[in-house]
């Protein structure tokens, strides 16, 4: 079936990116707002909209019922979900199929599948998919679960059964703090999934994460698009990507190539995902799949030369994987490697709020820009901080690391806050460098000095405090106002 | 003009086409464009700036890095936080209130939770007393802002000026 | 030897570019500039920049000793000349190399070589290349030409012997038309390029315009990077190039790529160059080579994942070739197109001037912009009308096709009129979307329809006439003024 | 207002919310961003603009395309080119003057030689009769600028009002 008109059920750069896509397949695109978001750039750039009313997340982007009524109103065919939001919802999924409507995603099951990330890993075990050590499926109690932990051996991880993004994680060094760290753990993953199951998994000292592109089509065809390496973390969340990865030859690739694609068979799936592995001392564990497309997932396509987001709408439509793909034909060329823009402080990560009064990507040969943002958007604190990816490509790993760190600094950003100084710290570190790194990078780091500024800052600071206000080009609606008055201008006290 | 950027701070001054940054006379060129100066050009080379203003403060760009700079000359300082009160450390929404306005604390009682994206914040009283809430549950909040105070039991008279919840 | 500071002797999209790759390999930049480009973005994009003086191209970018003294003056230890200005100046060349300078391009005699299209012919005749039929090399009287013309048959071009980019060449239909149209070209090329020698060529009927992109290091290692398809043209200049080239098989593209390392090999060759040939009815022919980076370079660089310019430092520093391109280990992948975006108008290209009162490049996957204007940038007539390219890569060439033409649309410009229409029409021509297509496609195209405005134009219109001219974000300084008063704003009348 | 591109003429009424474009009803929004109008969304889609003024005529980029359109409303009409006049038909150079200033023409004679890029374009005489120069050898000139007249021979006084070079 041919997609005459695709309602992306997100906001941010990945809503736009999934509409030049659409675009250039011919397909309008819809996009959907809250309405603090009504002027936002993902808005400004689709061929319609349809406003999801006012409220939190929770009323709005998350709202599975809002969101078919959009695509209802707006007479679109077809759902791209994005990545996180409703995407890993498997009730969206079947309501979209129950709608009459193509879902540009997994099906339901193995969303449901991978989303219990106990069933998960029993599914894999059955599989022959290594899996980090971990306690039985059944135990439960913290009794159960204490007993558990003394087999599997401390230090070791608390996790929600339900959970993702490290969200309810916690480490344990000792079997007498178990106790509260489960009641904790319960407590965060009640809230947060609706479900307080957790378990336990052994701790890996110096992990790195690595993960696996997988595509499948509704023929049966599944296959890798091979990893990404996406050790570089601040409180489990990921800053930085590459491709290849240092850590792997082309034997533990091709093993790890195997067993994502055996993890992706063993639920049926179809479409993209991505099968995550912790690798520690050459041996690699299961950790999840993100039954989604993913943040990074343009590191991939810089360096394979495709377009990840046409072939998840041409598998919706029904088209086999490229012959290519099937035939193991991926010619991988060159070295690639992400840095997600966050509006938050470097230091504390502390997200930040306010209006994007400058905004200039840099460009040029082998740097990608995807955003969400632009000049006058407005960053609030109710969705990710995420502003923007800085994808960089070059013909070898220090030549890619080269361009990101030019890229990155030729970027003005003014008005938010963001984690750009941590960014330049990670391309500088020598650990980054060396390609040798584990997850635990950042916390080996020396902190992020805060360089006085040059010479040149102090001129430019008392050229802009001498001229009148008018001069300065900021927008009068787009000025922060800390000092407590109201936005328009004034003359300098 | 004495600028000030956190804890550094400078003597500027400007003449036409040169400067004296501290003790250091430096002779620049201006280059402007449609957005303002766009970049410092002196003996040590050609340095990328872009500035934006509000009030007496300015955020600078310059070469890959950001500088948040403020008149120091005869500036109203900023409030100093009062022992008794309650600022918020970050931009935010209040997600709870533990405490009942008019309530009674102890010095490290929670009084309220800010939620900053999916992380939680407690805000603590300073000291012992009866909070008095500047804000309310739901509300938006910038970094700096006051949130309570806590006034000491049976001494003070109540805190004028803060405003009921909005 | 390592450059740490580089003069890049050159203006517009091909400054800024080079720069880029300059400042990834941590290499000082020093831009030159005319009087009148004070402010021009490739002086705002180098870390120095040294005025040429003001005055016409004569006295300013293609002034040799100008250069010289700008690089001495700078402490610059290396020269890249771009393309076009002095890129093919042997003079330069030498003076370079004479003031201990590097030269990042090819020897001083391979130029002058080339340079002469006569002696260029001769030479490619003896090393074994094709070339097109044409008139010995003694001929040069009107008599000589004349015999020479009925022995190669009519209709024959007249060239220029000095020639290049079309300059002085004319297609004779009839012998007695010879004479007169040799007194012209020989006026052309006397005050072109201060020698009237001219030679004929058989014409060719619907000739393709295929070239190769060859490279060569001082250790004597020559080969060649594929090529490009440069059919697309205007009045003798390309305007869209794309690679690879449907019109070349696997053996043809084999036996093009041997005769252009053969071409290069035979005047000893080193740096970046290009052999152009005409391909006719499944046999090609030497047309030129250019002895310096083409315009169209970036799509041989996306679809190889490669940085040209970088290549061209490093060999200019004494380093071989990449191991890969020396064992043919390259690995073309995709689809690439370029299009040139042109200040003049779409119909007779007659050159536009004006300030750029809006100017927004298009972003995203497979995307790249070589652009060497920005917002308020004053394009005048005395330099090439070239405002930037764009390239667009695609995983095959339908994919690179639709991506073009998206962000082709999605480019705002504004002040300045451009081939924005031109580009679009050959982009959407059945003959440009099926591939078969030849030298003549822009003379087989229906002429540009000139569209009414949508009402959303007349809309757009009517609003920004209601509102105070304040009010339409123009700078007042950058707005042009056909009504005769000077600069500043006024109500409207 | 009456507003014409080219050839092309419209009626344009606005009312809040909704236009009239010649006999079509159309309502719409207006997105508007730092730069200005950013997009009209109406019942047909959402089309991006962007427009520039510059006194009463605007030039509309509209996704893609790029319009010149003025208000035709009591306009000054744009001054007809007189039979008697030689304007740029392109901005452009003046290359060389080839006939002398007071000097005679027959309709037809080539007058001066425009240069725009590297191509040259022949000005020519519209009518018999005396060349009286606007501008000079080496002046840049703008499209539709007045380069010279021809007056009838004997007849006419010299013109007024033709500038000098400058």
């Amino acid at each position: 079936m041919k997609i005459r008109r695709l309602l992306i059920a997100n906001r941010g750069e990945i809503a736009v990116r999934v509409m030049r896509t659409a675009r250039e397949m011919g397909i309008a695109t819809v996009a959907v707002f809250a309405e603090d978001e009504a002027g936002a750039r993902h808005v400004r750039e689709a061929d319609g909209s349809v406003s999801l009313g006012a409220g939190l997340p929770r009323d709005t982007y998350l709202d599975v019922s809002r969101i078919l009524e959009a695509a209802r109103a707006s007479g679109a065919d077809a759902i791209h979900p994005g990545y996180g939001f409703l995407s890993e919802s498997p009730a969206l999924a079947r309501a979209v199929a129950e709608a009459g409507l193509l879902w540009v995603g997994p099906p339901a099951d193995a969303i449901e599948e991978m989303g219990d990330k106990v069933r998960a890993r029993r599914r894999m075990e059955a599989a022959g998919v290594p899996v980090v050590p971990g306690s039985a499926a059944g135990a439960l109690t913290d009794e159960e679960l204490l007993a558990e932990g003394r087999r599997i051996g401390f230090p070791l991880l608390v996790k929600a059964s339900a959970g993702g993004g490290g969200k309810g994680m916690s480490r344990v060094d000792r079997p007498e703090n178990l106790p509260a760290a489960l009641a904790e753990a319960r407590r965060i993953a009640g809230a947060a999934f609706s479900d307080e199951r957790v378990y336990l998994e052994a701790f890996l000292a110096h992990p790195r994460h690595v993960e696996f592109q997988v595509f499948a089509d509704t023929a049966g065809n599944t296959v890798h698009l091979l990893e990404r390496e996406c050790s570089v973390q601040r409180r489990h969340q990921k800053i930085v990507e590459e491709t290849p990865s240092a850590a792997l030859d082309g034997a533990l690739r091709a093993r790890m190539g195997e067993a994502a694609v055996a993890a992706a068979r063993a639920v049926s799936y179809v479409g993209a995902g991505t099968v995550e592995f912790l690798l520690d001392s050459g041996r690699f564990y299961f950790l999840e799949m993100n039954t989604r497309l993913q943040v990074e997932h343009a590191i991939t396509e810089e360096t394979l030369g495709i377009d990840l987001v046409r072939a998840q709408i041409e598998v919706a439509s029904g088209t086999s994987l490229p012959s290519a793909w099937r035939e193991g034909r991926i010619s991988p060329r060159g070295h690639a490697i992400e840095l997600r823009l966050y509006a938050e402080d470097p230091v504390e990560f502390l997200p930040r709020a306010g209006t994007i009064l400058a905004w200039e990507e840099p460009t040029g040969p082998g740097v990608r820009v995807d955003s969400g943002v632009e000049k006058g958007s407005r960053v609030g604190l109710d969705y990710d901080p995420l502003l923007a990816k800085l994808i960089a490509f070059g013909s070898d790993r220090p030549a890619a690391i080269a361009r990101a760190a030019r890229a990155l600094k030729e970027w003005v950003v003014l008005g938010v806050e963001t984690n750009q100084p941590l960014l330049a710290a990670v391309l500088a570190s020598d650990a980054f460098v060396s390609g040798r790194y584990a997850t635990d990078l950042l916390a080996t780091m020396p902190p992020i000095a805060q360089t006085p500024p040059p010479p040149e800052a102090w001129i430019a600071a008392a050229l802009a405090l001498s001229a009148p206000p008018e001069s300065t080009g900021v927008l009068a609606a787009a000025a922060p106002d800390p000092w407590g008055e109201t936005g328009s201008w004034r003359p300098g006290r | 003009m004495r600028l000030r950027a956190g804890e550094h701070s400078e003597e500027v001054r400007l003449e036409k086409d040169r400067a004296r940054v501290g003790d250091h006379e430096m002779p620049f060129t201006l280059e402007q464009d449609g957005d303002g100066p766009a970049a410092i050009v002196s003996s040590s080379g050609r340095v990328r700036v872009r500035v934006r203003r509000d009030g007496r403060r300015v955020t600078v760009w310059c070469d890959g890095h950001v500088f948040t700079i403020e008149s120091a000359d005869g500036a109203p300082r900023r409030r100093e936080e009062a022992a008794h009160e309650m600022v918020a450390p970050m931009p935010g929404r209040i997600r709870r209130v533990v405490v009942a306005p008019g309530g009674t604390v102890a010095k490290g009682d929670v009084v309220l939770v800010l939620e900053a994206m999916k992380m939680e914040h407690a805000i603590r009283a300073p000291r012992e007393g009866i909070v008095r809430l500047s804000r309310a549950e739901g509300d938006l909040v910038e970094a700096g802002e006051r949130l309570a105070d806590v006034e000491a039991p049976l001494a003070s008279p109540p805190a004028t000026g803060a405003d009921s919840a909005t």
